[in-house]
């Protein structure tokens, strides 16, 4: 009850300060102002100087460590964790706007029923009751239960889901989002396990790299560890010695990392691979590089026609042998696959043929050929379309009684063709864990908010993680805002019911079960003798990791072979003339980041367009079907169609037009809602030749005008930077 | 007394019309002289509180307003801290009642704030206090004799500019930044 | 004989020459020129209060549409100041253009004015005798325009005494680096010698009124006249003060719009950082005013019946006038595109081909026609000249050129900063149409009222013109001449 | 300042006869290696967050009235589809001669010798935006509306920064709160500020460190050390505004200073 309180004082003392002053900077002053002081002050309070608590960043699954600023209780600015191995004290975009995940107008208070779904018409009832339901149906639907989650999910929930679904025989936890489906997340692992044998997301070192030849890794606005790849890319550019590496993109489309790229080739969608074999095929037969580069290459490259691959992958040649010869002749050369290519139909092949430019040049990624110390520690392990689809299979087959849904939005992530939604109709129960009421949870009969990664505990085993091991820990760092509960302590207090996970789960609440998980992490970097003093550096400190090691990896590959396969699209040329290129917005992610306004009224970098989606052409194509910008495009696919603004940029092929992810929500809050459209809606849900992965690079569509126009919401002038001052 | 004023008043300006505008000029001149500041009126607190006898009673300013050399704001104590005396001293009284009351319900006092800066001014209790060697009665008045405590100056722009030409230990309040930010 | 003749008998009954030749001249003479076509002082009088007095249905009717207009402006400005400068068109880049616009517009109508009545009196020009009055009082209501303008434009208009000196408790004052605050000096001068030289100018006119007038009317002029009785030496201090007030009002009245132009010309924006636009605007400014002088002329003579005084002798000479202006505007006109058309300095490079084959090429063309093509056709023709509704027509196409010409400096060059990434267009939202509008019907509605309040013709001066003027006979010829006073 | 200036800021100070002790002065100083930018807008976040700068709805952003003390402007290289898009972060210039202070009526844009910042004192503020027309980076940001903040986000407004109200200019200030903090931390304990010390929220957050915050004065500071390199440049320089931004071109080597 204190924490209510002292909460109320929060905001009164925040508000009375004579420092704050919501809009009253420049207009006429209050004259009385009430000051509240704390009834009992938290620790180490001092009215009008910031307080720093370190947590993890839940705006993505790379668990990068956030330390928060509170002053008089309030969380006013996140900033990286200096002291975290990871990121170093650095944050994106979307990590510098979690705040208002947390102080988001439209978060819910309390649990929600709804009658009828998609109703939206919801009751509010109170916790005890919200809690009891669950239990009701718990303990009804038995082992017939099925859970959804996503990969920002806290790993310790993850535990304890699976714990509690393991209690009732029920299968473990379903675990996918967009996002991770989009960063290739899953598809990358497999190739990894094939080629180094150990399935785990690549980290790749480009502090020390010479050349670095990313295949649509869009590692500097959204893949994996965007701000790890920050770092190391800074590193990268101011080497020792005014060294300063070489970075090749190639991607249909100019992306940030393609615009800082040193040499940017738009190759066809989905021929990654085949630029990659094609690279093989130069250095094995050209004898070129390094000692021993050519063996290797030898023994991997593809066969193929070096001319004829060119031509499909739209490079010159002599562009090609150049590129090739710069990577052999490189010291430390590094070739990383990115997300795009996973979404194709032969993203394995293509995955194994980039690595093998790695096993090539011998420089392996970080985390995928050393086994990590067992930390005693439960994580997520990442799962396939392929499993989803088995999963609305089972709801559809009426095998799933009840459906949790946590930290996933599945409603708007998966593609219509999936059918996810008529399966959910076959669900008698349906219960969302959302903070906020999204797609998902407007389908659903009951709503347990959980709280905001700010308000509540947890840990993240970091992947990927660079080389050595690290728990990102997570902790409140402010008193709730709104009235939510944590889904751990839910689900422990659910467990109790069930004498069975009461057995499997023997905490009484989530911060024991973190305590009891945390006393059994070897020794880290900071010093910490007693259990108790464990537990609070690892909370202080923001997480675990161990001493530096300088371990380099070592190179220990299996045997693998390398296959040029073209990759697969929907829709024949003449019905649909473009390739799409789906990518997931630098600032809204794969949607979840639209509902705050910092990240929608922050212009995208390279359209400079805020608050709107579009469809990225070439100057030709629209100068073929006479598109200016802003026209309302309707974009036809096999699948679907959606209706976008077009948005008219020389950085992308004419063969192609690129749609960001992230807009379209009916739901997600007030800054969400109605706005763009979901280039999901244009996607299939076939799955790729290898690795179970949704085949979301592999659609053609075609564009016609609806003869409506909108007025873009772009910071640029479109005159000034494309004609600029006119110079011929 | 006011009436002989407006006489005085009228025969200045009946001497000679002119006047009339040199007058109205004066007049207008004050008044935006002292728009810019906000003179606080005086209030009633929540509880009828006595600087006069906690300072008597030997209680140091900082004891309560135990931030003002750590902090920008002097900080305001917690009900937690009145009690931790009050518990026991002077139990009886009603004024002590109410706090008790408060604190059972756990409710914050609604203090009015008596002196007033605009909220886009920044002034830091700490820095007059440790490097400016300031006491709080520089600003605050002799607030150990008042039963209820009234500012003594007018927290103006003004006021500020004053003292820092005057003492020779300030600082030329020169760029605004200092204290507009 | 003719002079003896006319120091005997008073000038409105001099006889007309027995020769009938000579007669014919003199009668064409007195037609023509006002000041020869002499009448009783009395009858003079009646010709100017009598319609003065008279206010019929169509006065009423401009009386509520005008106010109405003026209304409007008033609210809309409330409006915006409690909404926001949001409400305006204005973008990041373009922070300035509508008001600011009417503001050059408005001093510029403001010059012409004190212009032609100091200026000429300074040059001893008679005939302007009639329009002066009617000029000064456009002069009056303009700058009072002009100076609600940057008003309206400010952000927080409620702190505009944050821009004058006066003593405060902050210890602090305005910026005497900023044009703006040279803005105020100057216009405040301008305005309050204009008033005054206007004010003293009607004083014996007043009295005059006064004499006639009765009710409320007589009670007014009571007041106003200041008890001006009419003796030598109130006249003697009339005339000094007039004179020193035409010598010192002309240089201020350069200042003033050199100083407006100095709003632009001091910034570092491309297009605005021109060191001719000070005398470039000062013309532009009277080639405007005497425009719009001739269009209030032409109104005051059709509302009030003043065909007596306001002849084609002064059309033609205004026309005259307005020809000299066009041609030295666009001297300066041309220096200033000249310029960059030869070194073609980036950026206005891009603002000339804007005009020229650009989205704002059709205003620029417009404007060339209006303030060139149309006057330089036309005025040079005598006929054009002494027919009002012609030359009216050319003052309300050269007002539209001008007008025009602001925008294109203000609201248009503006658009295009030194980077190219925050080049904007600015499109015009209702308030700043709403009281733009209100702020020109603001401008005619003074007119309208003042010409009912006070006599809007000079009646002294001409008398007095009226009275200097004779005929001198050579040969067999005469011509209108000064009698020599005594 | 100009000595009529001077004198009308010293009235009413003349009573002070003692010699004035006079704080530290600095010459704070930005270092944006666009070698290292990579748009990805983490700056302009944190900047909105630390600054309490309002975000623009739709509408708003339509009519140009997008707000962002720093932003990426996206310029594009080259011919037909060789076209490469480059980022130009681009914020106030913070410049030494400023084109800004002189023509604002009310000293709202004045100059700070001491930390050789340009301020702009929002409560001064009346708005006749003579100083945003007459910035060539057009860095000056106007709020057009008063801004809101719907709900619980005013709670993290930033307590040590203004929230400005409608019709006033406002623009980046290097964080001018933070300077103050450090400021005011290093008075109480009576000693020089350290390098590194003060760090403005966009070059704290980014990612490849291409933002470098420093005070220019100390010739040990990472900011003195790194200026001067081959790939120095400011943006329009030849307009002698003389920006504390300075920028290390894209592309090519600096002798390690890159």
């Amino acid at each position: 009850m204190t924490e209510k309180i002292s909460r109320r004082d929060f905001l009164r003392l925040g508000a009375a300060g004579a420092a704050t002053g919501v809009l009253a900077g420049c207009t006429s002053p209050r004259r009385w102002v009430v000051l509240e002081p704390f009834v009992r002050p938290p620790e180490q309070q001092v009215s009008g100087v910031a307080t720093w608590f370190a947590t993890t960043c839940r705006q993505c699954p790379a668990g990068c460590g956030v330390i928060v600023r509170l002053m008089n209780g309030r969380a006013v600015k996140l900033e990286g964790n200096p002291e975290h191995p990871l990121n170093r004290g650095k944050l994106c975009a979307r990590g510098q706007a979690g705040l208002q995940m947390l102080y988001h107008p439209d978060r819910l208070s309390g649990p929600l029923l709804q009658s009828t779904r998609g109703s939206r018409e919801f009751s509010a009832i109170d916790w005890n009751e919200g809690i009891n339901r669950l239990f009701q149906a718990l303990a009804k639907a038995g082992p017939a239960v099925a859970m959804l989650g996503g990969a920002t999910m806290s790993d310790h929930l993850f535990d304890l889901f699976s714990k509690l679904l393991a209690a009732v025989d029920a299968p473990p936890p379903v675990i996918y989002d967009l996002y991770t489906e989009l960063g290739g997340y899953r598809t990358l692992a497999q190739a990894m396990g094939q080629v180094y044998g150990r399935a785990a997301l690549p980290a790749y070192r480009l502090a020390e790299a010479d050349v670095v030849f990313s295949f649509g890794a869009e590692f500097l606005g959204t893949w994996t560890s965007a701000v790890r790849y920050g770092v190391e890319y800074g590193a990268f550019r101011s080497q020792p010695y005014g060294k300063r590496g070489l970075l090749v993109h190639f991607e249909p489309r100019q992306s940030s990392t393609a615009v800082t790229a040193d040499d940017y080739v738009a190759i066809a969608p989905g021929s990654e691979g085949l630029v990659a074999g094609a690279l093989l095929r130069l250095i094995a037969d050209g004898n070129l590089g390094l000692a021993g580069r050519a063996e290797s290459a030898r023994g991997l490259a593809p066969s193929l026609d070096v001319e004829q691959a060119a031509r499909e992958c739209g490079i010159p040649l002599e562009a090609l042998q150049r590129l090739a010869r710069r990577f052999a002749d490189a010291e430390h050369a590094v070739a990383i696959p990115g997300g795009a290519l996973a979404g194709s139909s032969n993203g394995m092949h293509a995955a194994r043929a980039i690595e093998a430019l790695n096993v090539v040049s011998g420089n392996a990624p970080a985390g995928v050929n050393t086994t990590p110390p067992d930390l005693g520690l439960a994580r997520k392990s990442l799962n396939t379309f392929a499993d989803v689809q088995s999963l609305i299979a089972r709801m559809r087959a009426g095998e799933v009684q009840m459906l949790l849904i946590h930290s996933t939005n599945p409603a708007y992530e998966l593609p219509e063709a999936a059918g996810f939604l008529e399966a959910l109709a076959q669900v008698p129960l349906v219960v969302s864990f959302g903070a906020m009421v999204d797609e998902t949870a407007v389908w659903s009969d009951l709503i347990l908010p959980d709280r905001s990664y700010l308000e509540s505990f947890g840990y993240e085993v970091v992947s990927p993680d660079f080389g050595s091991p690290v728990v990102s820990s997570q902790q409140p760092v402010v008193t709730p805002v709104f009235d939510a509960r944590t889904t751990g302590d839910v689900l422990l207090t659910v467990a109790r019911g069930i004498p069975a996970a009461a057995a499997a789960m023997p905490w009484d609440d989530e911060v024991d079960y973190l305590n009891q998980m945390v006393a059994g992490l070897p020794e880290a970097a900071y010093p910490a003798s007693t259990a108790e003093e464990k537990r609070a550096r690892f909370q202080q400190h923001g997480g675990w990791w161990p001493a530096p090691a300088v371990a380099a990896p070592t190179l220990r590959p299996q045997p693998f072979t390398v296959t040029a396969e073209r990759a697969t699209f929907d829709g024949n040329e003449t019905d649909y003339p473009y390739f799409l290129h789906v990518y997931p917005s630098v600032l809204l992610s794969d949607g979840r980041g639209a509902s705050l306004p910092l990240l929608q009224g922050v212009p995208d970098p390279m359209t400079t367009i805020a608050w709107q989606s579009w469809v990225e052409l070439h100057p030709a194509t629209a100068e073929r079907l006479e598109i200016r910008d802003g026209d309302l495009l309707r974009v036809t696919s096999p699948h679907g169609e959606i209706v976008a603004a077009a948005y008219v940029t020389p950085g992308i092929r004419p063969d192609t037009v690129a749609i960001p992810a992230g807009q379209g929500h009916q739901d997600l809050g007030r800054f969400a809602r109605d706005r763009g459209s979901n280039v999901v809606q244009l996607l299939g849900a076939a799955l790729t030749d290898e690795g179970g992965g949704l085949r979301w690079n592999g659609v053609r569509v075609a564009l016609a005008r609806t003869g409506k126009r909108i007025a873009t919401a772009s910071l640029e002038s479109k005159v000034g930077v494309t004609e600029g001052l006119g110079y011929e | 007394m006011f009436s002989s004023l407006w006489w005085r008043v009228g025969r200045f300006v009946r001497t000679s019309p002119a006047r009339l505008f040199l007058l109205a000029g004066v007049v207008v001149a004050g008044a935006l002289a002292l728009s810019g500041s906000a003179a606080p009126a005086g209030t009633t607190q929540p509880i009828a509180f006595n600087h006069q006898v906690m300072v008597q009673a030997g209680v140091q300013c900082l004891f309560c307003h135990n931030d003002a050399l750590r902090s920008p704001s002097p900080g305001m104590p917690s009900v937690e801290l009145c009690m931790g005396c009050h518990k026991t001293i002077g139990a009886g009284r009603p004024a002590i009642k109410q706090l008790a009351d408060y604190y059972a319900r756990g409710e914050p006092i609604p203090w009015a704030r008596v002196n007033y800066v605009p909220r886009f001014v920044y002034f830091s209790h700490k820095v007059h206090l440790t490097a400016g060697g300031l006491n709080c009665e520089n600003c605050h008045g002799d607030v150990g004799h008042m039963k209820v405590v009234e500012p003594v100056a007018r927290m103006s722009m003004g006021w500020c500019l004053d003292c820092h030409s005057k003492q020779t230990n300030a600082p030329q309040l020169r760029d605004c930044v200092i204290c507009h930010r | 004989m003719a002079e003896q003749a006319s120091l005997e008998s008073p000038v409105w009954n001099r006889p007309l020459p027995d020769d009938p030749e000579l007669a014919a001249q003199v009668r064409e003479i007195r037609e023509k020129h006002l000041l020869q076509d002499a009448r009783p002082p009395r009858e003079v009088a009646e010709k100017v209060l009598g319609p003065m007095a008279r206010l019929g249905r169509v006065f009423w009717l401009a009386l509520i549409v005008l106010g109405g207009l003026t209304a409007t402006w008033l609210a809309t400005w409330a409006y915006q100041a409690y909404q926001g400068m949001g409400v305006t068109g204005l973008n990041r880049t373009i922070m300035w253009a509508p008001y600011i616009v009417n503001f050059v517009y408005f001093i510029g109508i403001g010059h012409a004015g004190t212009f032609i009545s100091a200026a000429l009196r300074v040059l001893k020009f008679e005939w302007r005798a009639p329009i002066s009055r009617a000029a000064e009082s456009l002069t009056v209501f303009a700058l009072l325009v002009a100076f609600t303008m940057p008003l309206i434009h400010m952000g927080r208009v409620w702190k505009f005494y944050w821009m004058l000196p006066f003593p405060n408790q902050r210890q602090l004052w305005p910026n005497p680096r900023s044009p703006i605050f040279w803005d105020m000096t100057a216009i405040f001068t301008y305005l309050t010698c204009s008033m005054l030289f206007m004010y003293l100018g009607i004083l014996p006119d007043i009295a005059i009124a006064r004499e006639k007038a009765s009710g409320w009317r007589k009670r007014l002029y009571t007041v106003l006249a200041l008890g001006w009785r009419g003796t030598d030496r109130e006249w003697k201090h009339l005339d000094t003060t007039l004179n020193i007030f035409s010598y010192g009002i002309i240089p201020v009245m350069f200042s003033v719009h050199t100083v407006v132009s100095w709003d632009f010309a001091m910034t570092l924006q491309p297009g605005w950082n021109s060191s001719i636009f000070g005398p470039y605007f000062v013309v532009g400014a009277l080639y405007s005013g005497v425009g719009a002088v001739i269009i209030i002329m032409a109104i005051l003579r059709k509302a009030l019946h003043l065909e007596y005084f306001l002849r084609e002798e002064h059309f033609n000479a205004m026309g005259k006038f307005l020809l000299i202006l066009s041609f030295t505007w666009v001297y300066f006109y041309f220096n200033d595109y000249l310029l960059p058309w030869y070194h073609k300095e980036p950026i206005l490079t891009v603002i000339f081909r804007l005009f020229t084959s650009g989205w704002a090429a059709p205003l620029w063309f417009t404007m060339l026609i209006a303030n060139i093509l149309i006057p330089w056709a036309t005025l040079w023709s005598r006929k054009v000249r002494s027919s009002i509704p012609a030359l009216v027509g050319v003052a309300l196409l050269v007002q539209v050129g001008m007008y025009i010409e602001r925008y294109l400096i203000v609201a248009v060059t503006l658009g295009y900063p030194e980077l190219p990434f925050d080049w904007a267009v600015y499109v015009p939202r209702l308030p700043e149409i709403l009281i733009t509008l209100g702020v020109f019907a603001f401008v005619v509605l003074g007119i309208t009222v003042l010409s009912r309040l006070v006599p809007i013709i000079p009646i002294w001066e001409v008398v007095e013109g009226q009275l200097l003027q004779g005929t001198r006979r050579i040969g067999r010829a005469i011509f209108p001449a000064k009698t020599e006073a005594d | 300042m100009s000595e009529l200036e001077t004198r009308l800021l010293d009235r009413g100070q003349s009573a002070a006869a003692a010699p004035k002790t006079e704080l530290p002065s600095h010459k704070w100083t930005m270092l944006i290696d666009l070698d290292k930018c990579t748009g990805c807008n983490a700056c302009v976040v944190a900047c909105h967050v630390e600054n309490n700068v309002p975000i623009r709805s739709e509408r708003e952003v339509i009519r140009g009235h997008g707000q962002h003390w720093i932003r990426i402007e996206r310029y594009w290289e080259g011919e037909g589809d060789a076209q490469r898009a480059t980022f130009l972060p681009m914020l106030c210039q913070q410049c030494s001669n400023a084109p800004c202070e002189p023509v604002c009526p009310v000293y709202a844009s004045v100059h700070s010798e001491r930390e050789n910042l340009n301020l702009q004192v929002y409560n001064r503020c009346v708005g006749t935006r003579f100083c945003g027309n007459n910035c060539p980076y057009r860095a000056r940001q106007f709020n057009w509306f008063a801004p809101q903040f719907e709900g619980p986000i005013t709670e993290m407004l930033n307590p040590d920064v203004t929230v400005r109200s409608g019709g006033v200019m406002e623009k980046c200030t290097f964080c001018v709160q933070r300077i103050r903090r450090v400021e005011e931390d290093a008075l109480v304990e009576g000693r020089p500020l350290r390098d590194g010390e003060m760090v403005p929220a966009c070059a704290q957050t980014c990612p490849t460190s291409a933002i470098v915050f420093g005070d220019r004065s100390d010739p040990q500071s990472q900011v003195a050390q790194r200026l001067g390199g081959q790939r120095e440049f400011q943006v329009l320089e030849h307009l002698g505004t003389a920006p504390n931004v300075y920028y290390l071109k894209a592309g090519g080597s600096d002798g390690g200073a890159g």
